[in-house]
């Protein structure tokens, strides 16, 4: 049994390779670093934006201006306005991949100083940068990239102008209700209750973090009470759990997708029907009912349905008869064969190998191709593929902020090498779907916006897209009833403060 | 026919060096049978093997026919000598028939496939033809004796070179292979040399026997001496008189 | 202490071995018996000279059939013994020497240690005094420096000498029978002559019986006072000298050995025909 | 003995069918001694047959998904149940048999002749080649095996080909040694001086004198390790670096069945039974047949 | 079998040092070659080709090969070995940590399999066909045969789910990580040395399984090798002789032929000892065991090429060492080449 004062959750830790929130941007990174920093603001369940460290703010339409609450960072050293501006500049200079949502709306290394200003100790204004609303950039400024981190701290851990990110991979400087005690990769990491913590020192005096990546042993060890949460079950081990007493199932959507992703810079996937024809080639109920489960929910527009002007989904299901008339009519009467490059993990693996069965029934013959993560994700960022499964996820709870990465994609040509942008990846040039995508996010007005995002969506159909949704994502987990007051968040920036356990 | 001047063979490098053979000089002449005694480690097979042409390391000077051979030989030295070795079992590659054990020095010899030549040479050594067809381990240790005797001979080498020969054999079988030594030597007008740690097969085989000691001969005695039980060193009075007992 | 009792020592009658189920006998209907005396057993290989030898000890694999009419050693049948009962009787009161010391000397042993777990077992003595034991009997057999030898292994010491602790390990009990299968073969003929006289020697001090295996025929005529010949897994003839020779099998052993002192142009050969027929008209 | 047949028969090398059979026809006899490895070569032949026949024998489809039948328990529909995509787990069993001997003869076929020739040369040969070849042997053998399978799959690509490489790049240093260990000794065999006499070439003394002698205790050894193979390119297939789906590679099985363990314990037993069953033949056998061919095994 | 002298000593070592550069180049090239990307792994899926760029010249990836190769044997050569990718760490410091815990498992693992492999072995071979020779047989090669990772599941439904008998994954239950100092980095050594025996139970009780498990493939070799060794003394003539001399046949085992194959034991043994460091690749991952070879299995995942080098060599390292010594070992015990080592 798990001591009462402590958290043991087991999860995959597999793709954490940094704890600096300037520079990690996994879901399970971001988890953990939700715990040890904050942020100005924060998004609430329901997707309002609610106050962190900022505790109050005022909009104008040249930008925002916040007000400081009274807070101390673990090391004691009282939260600046100082500090806030040295984190968003750090963000953008160090320009990792965190800083791409922040680059996507104008501010960048160059103009940030310029943009984010201190006028006194407690205050942080920050300009609009011209590509974005002010609504927008809140919800940026809501993720966990917008960390604000210890700067007193951080500046003696410099070394070759890193912004001290050698050691801020592996140690935090934040002001949130945990400090990080001890982070090995791939197995544990641990996090300590934070004493100068604002709120005071959390109930649990550490939480546990545990690498598990079987499955059936996660199971077996949640059975056993030798841990208190377990993520990353399969479906057929969370199935277990429902209505078992002793246990809760908590389905937390993530906006995000299992997607398709077809290489359209080559033949024969350039050609619209014969993207057509596989999205008519694929069995999305049955793939949901076997293999999906409590993960996904069939879903083939890039916005979860039930986000505010989200469209149905159109009439794409399994139709061989279809598909294979698409098939002819784009002169592939016979079928063709592609590969299919996915990670060896579940779900992803299993959408593959369903996938490969389905179209194999419209002639479209298919070769997985499973690999580790590295290659998968080279293969992809070098248009090294001809079918991929890669997932998204989604950074506010708008249908800009699900959809984004599905509509624009600003240079197609193979000498962009816009590695970082999803949809370069998979070569589909879609310039007017760029060009909305661009004006919704600068739209002030609500309504003209959510016309806006209604055509989005309606072209993306439309055009048959090259990066095809199948499954909106959902990240169950299970708790022990032990655990009280454990609230899934939707972008998994879930704080553990006000977790508490019962005594057995 | 054979010349041997101050033949050296020392095994081993600086550091650990074994003067295995320390100059030795002897002659044989034509049609002679050469024995050489001497207790196990002596040194004996490392002569022979060296005459052969086996052995890599020796200094000295070995001449046959009057031609001085080299460490390296060519395929006509090579037909000068052959060599029968002691152990029967070993001496035949278990897995090559009769018959093919029989050919192959004539085809290694590039001189055809052999195997016309296979059943004279079973019948010189007095076994059946149909021997050709069978496996080493299907003939006992004096058919095998005889058949490694003619391969030897197949090459119709002038010397023959045995190394105890018959130290594996029964009395029984020992004396037939003996008897078809000395018959092809007769025959053949072949020039033996018989190195054996016993001295009754040495001296009912040989001319002349020379007695080994640490790598040097300390005696020579001829047919007559042994006969007459003559030694003229401590050490071959020795060797007598323990063969006899 | 001598025993001067006659009775003989081993009584052999009717032994039959075979290996293998359906096998033809390696040894059949062997008797005799050994008294007080020297005896020899000569024959061809694969006679069944060493089977004999072993059979006596009961050291054959498990596969091997033993009988006979009678095995006794002084008058208590060694084949109904139990294993543990052989194991007492082994090296206590029969002792087995074999034929090449380099492979009969367990090499990762030192010689002591060796020797004197033979005093260890059958003198009921420990540690100390076994040791004490041992270095006696090596000196018994003519080592000159037993001290030395006893911390020495196997392979630093020569055949000969390597003998003679094969002899003074099996004979530290005083055996009343010891069977010594090849006792020589492996020597060099220089040093054969003193290991035959040694046991000899012992042998005699005992008052033991001694079963000499060998396919030299001269010198088991040399040293015994009875031979076995055996062929083809029987006694074909039983001789106390070697001139009494009649049976063509014998005749044929000797005179297919060549004798400087007589020389001959041909050596003759065994005529295996008319022995067999001799053997099974 | 000594009287001369008077044999005119023209002799002439026996046909190498005649060879074949009769040195089988002896293992075979001597066969009928062992009922262990008796068992162990009926079920390998059972696997040969099962895999040559395989469409026949499979009821289903191997690759053929129904969803809706997804983890169906034993019955004589599903002889050893369905697995997670409704596949029948019997069928894909079946054609399994194929992927493995497959998998086992081209990692033999690759390896037996490389780590044989290795051996053989630096055996007979010795000073500076044995050095060096040697040398090559003890590094490749240094190296960790799996992981060299791992990095190999993930240089080329995750595949059975690669699967077959991998294996086949570690596996025969052993083989190597063996063959080595075997030849130094049939070097100084006195047949080899004798050939060397007669004038035979390097070349001839190690094809046609030395490799030989090292064969059988290299097949002996190759059916060894073939049940190592298995395992290997299980282990290979459960970290999805072997047989790609749907391929049903054994190891892949398991490897997705784990996943139900606990729920649907047939979709990981079945397949793990199979590889189980099938590494033991080949262990089985691997024994007998050293038993049978090696000498120093040989009962006395 | 070659005599010891310190020249011949020397040479070995020579040997050993030339085989350990050779393996350094060749992981090196089959690293670098390798197409998966160390950088893409660090930036991150969404980074922009700059920022990738800057960090494949931060790695020193642009560089020539042979440069790179000469920047990592400079480093190499003073102690260092590079930053880990995965985890920011030294690699030295990331090994200092997963070495001891599989140092742990497979000493564990082969003691358990030489106890039980050894006299198994060898009464196998003394009772040759008998029923305890069959089940040997039969156990050791069930034990050859299994897929260690279907066995690893199965032994944990057993008896970590079923019975609740031994501790789950990873070496001690969660709660207890990172309360123990790592001094040796040996679990059940520390908590001992820090007097928390309840800590040591735990780690006992997590480490049971893995390590039977492990021992039991060991063991399959073991008592197969010991079988054989014990079979051919006992055709040699000094098992006869012993038996003559009146030795029983189980004393002959112990105080004659066990001495004799000692010394292959310890070879096989050696092999075993290094195929367990090196093969728990599997073990590991499905016991969550921090050891090296997950550590390896998850730095070859994304390319991390220090991480993958440096524990390759070390694994290589130790694995020569391990023959090395089994040699010295060899030549060390066994009297007939004994004495040239003096
Ligand atoms: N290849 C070798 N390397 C090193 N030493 C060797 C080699 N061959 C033989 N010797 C040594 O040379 C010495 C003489 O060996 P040789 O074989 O000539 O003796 P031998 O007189 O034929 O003895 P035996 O009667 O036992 O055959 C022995 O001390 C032996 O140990
Ligand atoms: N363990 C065994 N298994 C099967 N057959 C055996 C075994 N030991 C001996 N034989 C056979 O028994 C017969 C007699 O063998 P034995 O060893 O007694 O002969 P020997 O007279 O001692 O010969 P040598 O002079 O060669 O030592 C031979 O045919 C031999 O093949
Ligand atoms: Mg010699
Ligand atoms: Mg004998």
């Amino acid at each position: 049994e798990t001591p009462a004062n402590q958290l043991v959750i087991a999860t995959s830790l597999a793709q954490v390779l940094s704890l600096d929130p300037h520079q990690a941007t996994e879901a399970k990174a971001n988890e953990i670093m939700a715990n040890l920093y904050d942020r100005l603001v924060s998004t609430d369940g329901s997707g309002k934006i609610s106050p962190q460290l900022a505790e109050k703010w005022e909009i104008d339409d040249k930008g925002i201006t916040f007000h400081l609450r009274k807070a101390e960072f673990a090391s004691g050293n009282p939260v600046t306005s100082a500090d806030v501006v040295y984190s968003i500049t750090r963000l953008l200079k160090l320009d990792q991949a965190a800083a791409a949502n922040l680059k996507r709306v104008g501010y960048n290394g160059g103009n940030v100083e310029k943009l984010v200003t201190a006028p006194d100790e407690k205050t942080v204004r920050i300009d609009l940068s011209g590509e974005v609303t002010s609504e927008l950039l809140l919800y940026r400024l809501a993720m966990v990239i917008a960390s604000v981190v210890d700067s007193k701290e951080l500046k003696s851990h410099v070394v070759n102008d890193d912004w001290g990110n050698a050691w801020l991979r592996t140690n935090s400087a934040g002001s949130g209700p945990f400090t990080l005690n001890k982070w090995t990769p791939n197995e544990i990491v641990i996090l300590d209750a934070s004493k100068n913590y604002v709120a005071g020192p959390p109930k649990m005096r550490r939480v546990i973090v545990r690498h598990v990546p079987e499955s059936q042993v996660e199971r077996l060890m949640l059975e056993r009470g030798d841990i208190d949460i377990a993520s990353a079950l399969t479906a057929t081990d969370l199935a277990t759990f429902t209505g078992k007493q002793g246990y809760e199932i908590q389905r937390v959507p993530t906006g995000g997708f299992y997607v398709l992703s077809m290489n359209a810079s080559k033949e024969p996937l350039s050609n619209p029907k014969v993207r057509e024809a596989i999205a008519y080639g694929i069995d999305y109920k049955g793939m949901e009912k076997a293999i999906m489960g409590p993960y996904g929910r069939a879903r083939t527009v890039p916005v979860p349905e039930n986000f505010e002007f989200a469209i149905p989904s159109p009439d794409w299901k399994l139709d061989v008869a279809k598909a294979k008339a698409l098939l002819a009519e784009a002169g592939y009467k016979d079928g063709f064969t592609v590969n299919l490059k996915t990670i060896a993990q579940t779900p992803r693996i299993d959408l593959a190998t369903a996938i490969q069965a389905s179209l194999g029934q419209i002639g479209v013959k298919v070769n997985i191709m499973q690999g580790n993560g590295a290659d998968i994700i080279a293969a992809h960022r070098a248009r090294d593929f001809d079918l991929l499964i890669p997932q998204t996820g989604a950074y506010m709870p708008n249908v800009l902020g699900a959809m984004e990465q599905f509509s624009s994609n600003p240079d197609n040509s193979l000498k962009a090498n816009n590695a970082g942008n999803f949809v370069w990846r998979s070569g589909w040039d879609i310039p007017e779907l760029t060009a909305i995508t661009a004006k919704a996010a600068l739209e002030p007005d609500a309504k003209k916006r959510g016309a806006l995002y209604v055509q989005m969506q309606e072209m993306f159909v439309a055009q048959k897209p090259a990066v095809l949704p199948l499954f909106e994502r959902y990240e169950p987990i299970v708790l022990t009833s032990r655990v009280q007051g454990y609230v899934g968040h939707p972008s998994q920036t879930t704080r553990l403060e006000g977790v508490t356990k019962t005594d057995k | 026919m054979i010349k041997v001047e101050n033949l050296d063979v020392v095994y081993g490098s600086k550091d650990k060096s074994n003067h295995v053979v320390r100059g030795v000089s002897f002659a044989v002449s034509r049609g002679e049978a050469l024995g050489i005694v001497g207790e196990s480690g002596c040194g004996k097979s490392t002569v022979l093997r060296s005459l052969a042409g086996l052995e890599g390391g020796w200094t000295g000077s070995i001449s046959f026919d009057g031609k001085r051979v080299g460490k390296v030989r060519t395929r006509d030295e090579l037909k000068l000598a052959q060599m029968v070795f002691q152990d029967p079992y070993g001496s035949l590659h278990p897995r090559h028939r009769i018959g093919t054990a029989l050919a192959e020095p004539i085809r290694s010899m590039g001189a055809g496939d052999g195997w016309a030549r296979v059943a004279e040479a079973l019948q010189q050594v007095g076994l059946p033809v149909h021997f050709a067809s069978r496996f080493p381990h299907e003939l006992s240790g004096g058919q095998r004796q005889r058949v490694a005797i003619a391969r030897a001979l197949i090459l119709s080498p002038p010397i023959l070179l045995l190394d105890e020969p018959t130290s594996a054999l029964d009395v029984s079988i020992q004396a037939e292979v003996l008897n078809l030594l000395a018959d092809q030597r007769e025959e053949r007008n072949l020039t033996f040399i018989l190195v054996s740690h016993d001295l009754s097969v040495i001296s009912h085989m040989c001319d002349r026997v020379l007695v080994m000691q640490n790598g040097v001969f300390v005696d020579e005695l001829t047919k007559a001496d042994l006969q007459a039980g003559v030694t003229h060193a401590s050490y071959s009075h020795e060797l007598f008189d323990a063969s006899f007992l | 202490m001598p025993d001067l009792d006659e009775t003989p020592v081993l009584s052999v009658r009717g032994l039959n071995v075979r290996f293998g189920r359906n096998s033809i006998p390696a040894v059949s209907n062997v008797s005799f018996d050994v008294g007080r005396e020297r005896i020899g057993i000569v024959g061809e290989s694969g006679s069944g000279k060493s089977t004999t030898g072993r059979a006596i000890m009961r050291l054959l694999p498990q596969r091997a059939g033993v009988t006979a009419e009678r095995m006794d050693f002084l008058g208590s049948p060694l084949l109904e013994k139990t294993e543990r009962q052989m194991g007492r009787l082994r090296g206590k009161d029969i002792a087995l020497i074999m034929q090449d010391p380099r492979y009969s000397l367990n090499p990762v042993l030192t010689i002591g240690k060796q020797v004197a777990e033979a005093a260890k077992l059958h003198l009921g003595v420990g540690g100390k005094a076994a040791v004490a034991h041992a270095r006696d009997m090596l000196a018994r057999v003519r080592i000159n420096d037993p001290d030395r030898v006893l911390s020495l292994y196997p392979h630093q010491i020569s055949g000969g000498m390597g003998q003679r602790v094969m002899i003074a390990m099996m004979l530290l009990a005083r055996p009343k029978l010891v069977i010594a299968d090849e006792p020589t073969s492996a020597l060099d003929v220089s040093v054969r002559k003193d290991v035959l006289t040694l046991l000899d020697e012992l042998v005699r001090e005992n008052n033991s019986g001694l079963i000499l295996i060998s396919h030299d025929i001269r010198m088991v005529a040399a040293f015994c006072e009875r031979i076995l010949v055996m062929y083809s897994g029987r006694v074909v003839e039983t001789l106390s000298k070697l001139e009494d020779a009649a049976h063509p099998y014998t005749r044929g052993l000797i005179a297919a050995m060549p004798d400087p002192k007589h020389p001959v142009r041909r050596l003759k050969v065994l005529d295996r025909k008319s022995i067999e027929v001799e053997i099974n008209p | 003995m000594s009287n001369i047949v008077q044999d005119d028969a023209i002799i002439q090398p026996p046909a190498i069918g005649t060879r074949i059979w009769n040195s089988t026809s002896r293992i075979l006899r001597k066969l009928a001694d062992e009922p262990l490895g008796m068992v162990g070569f009926i079920i390998l032949a059972i696997l040969v047959v099962v895999a040559i026949f395989a469409p026949w024998i499979a009821p289903y489809d191997p690759a053929a998904q129904t969803l809706g039948d997804a983890l169906q328990p034993p019955s004589l529909a599903h002889l050893a149940g369905t697995d997670e995509f409704g596949r029948d787990i019997f069928s894909r069993l079946v054609y399994g048999t194929r992927i493995t001997i497959q998998t086992v003869l081209s990692v033999s076929v690759i390896v037996g002749p490389i780590g044989l020739v290795i051996g053989v040369v630096a055996g007979f040969f010795g000073g500076r080649t044995d050095a060096i070849l040697m040398r090559a042997t003890d590094i490749v053998l240094s190296f960790p095996s799996l992981i060299l399978a791992l990095a190999f799959a993930a240089a080329l690509g995750a595949g059975l080909g690669t699967a077959i490489v991998a294996i086949s790049l570690t596996a025969w240093p052993p083989i190597a040694r063996l063959a080595r260990a075997e030849a130094l000794v049939v070097r100084n065999a006195d047949y080899v001086a004798a050939a060397r006499l007669y004038g035979a070439s390097p070349m001839r003394i190690l094809f046609l004198y030395i490799a030989p002698m090292c064969i059988p205790s290299v097949i002996v050894r190759l059916t060894l390790n073939m049940a190592g193979i298995i395992l290997t390119a299980a282990s290979l297939g459960f970290l999805g670096l072997g047989a790609q789906p749907p391929l049903p590679e054994w190891g892949a099985m398991i490897s997705s069945g784990r996943k139900f363990m606990l729920d649907y314990w047939w979709v990981a037993v079945m397949p793990g039974v199979a590889i189980l069953l099938t590494s033991l033949a080949f262990n089985i056998a691997g024994d007998t047949l050293r038993d049978l061919l090696d000498p120093r095994h040989a009962r006395s | 079998m070659k005599e010891l002298s310190l020249a011949e000593l020397g040479r070995r070592l020579l040997h050993l040092i030339v085989s350990l550069f050779i393996l350094l180049c060749v992981t090196f090239v089959i690293g670098r070659v390798m197409p998966t990307d160390p950088v893409g792994a660090i930036v991150g899926e969404l980074a922009d080709p700059k920022a990738y760029e800057a960090m494949r010249v931060r790695l020193g990836l642009d560089l020539p090969l042979y440069q790179q190769f000469f920047v990592y044997v400079w480093g190499l050569l003073h102690g260092d070995m590079g930053t880990a990718i995965l985890t920011g760490n030294a690699v030295t410091k990331d090994l200092s940590q997963a070495f001891p815990a599989t140092l742990e498992l497979a000493t564990l693992a082969v003691l358990i399999s030489t106890l039980i492999g050894v006299p198994l072995g060898l009464a196998a071979g003394l009772f040759r066909d008998s029923a305890i020779d069959k089940f040997a047989r039969v156990f050791a090669l069930v034990g050859h045969s299994i897929p260690v990772f279907w066995f690893g599941i199965v032994g944990l439904v057993i008896f970590y789910a079923g019975l609740n008998l031994v501790g789950g994954p990873g070496r001690v239950d969660v709660f207890y990580e990172g309360l123990i100092e790592p001094t040796t980095g040996l679990m059940l050594v520390d908590s001992l040395l820090e007097g928390e025996t309840d800590i040591f139970w735990n780690a006992l009780s997590h480490i049971i399984l893995p390590a039977c498990i492990l021992a039991y493939m060991a063991m399959a070799y073991i008592t197969r090798m010991t079988r054989a060794f014990t079979l051919e003394q006992l055709n040699q003539d000094y098992v006869i002789a012993a038996r003559a001399k009146g030795v029983g046949p189980v004393r002959t085992v112990i105080s004659h032929v066990l001495p004799n194959i000692a010394v292959q034991l310890i070879t096989v043994l050696a092999i075993s000892y290094g195929n367990l460091l090196e093969g728990a690749v599997v073990t590991e991952i499905v016991f969550s065991w921090p050891g090296i070879g997950q550590y390896m299995t998850n730095a070859l995942m994304i390319g991390d090429m220090n991480a993958i080098l440096a524990a390759t060599i070390i694994v290589g390292f130790i694995f020569m060492l391990l023959n090395f010594i089994a040699d010295i070992a060899y030549a060390l015990l066994d009297p007939r080449t004994r004495e040239a080592a003096r």
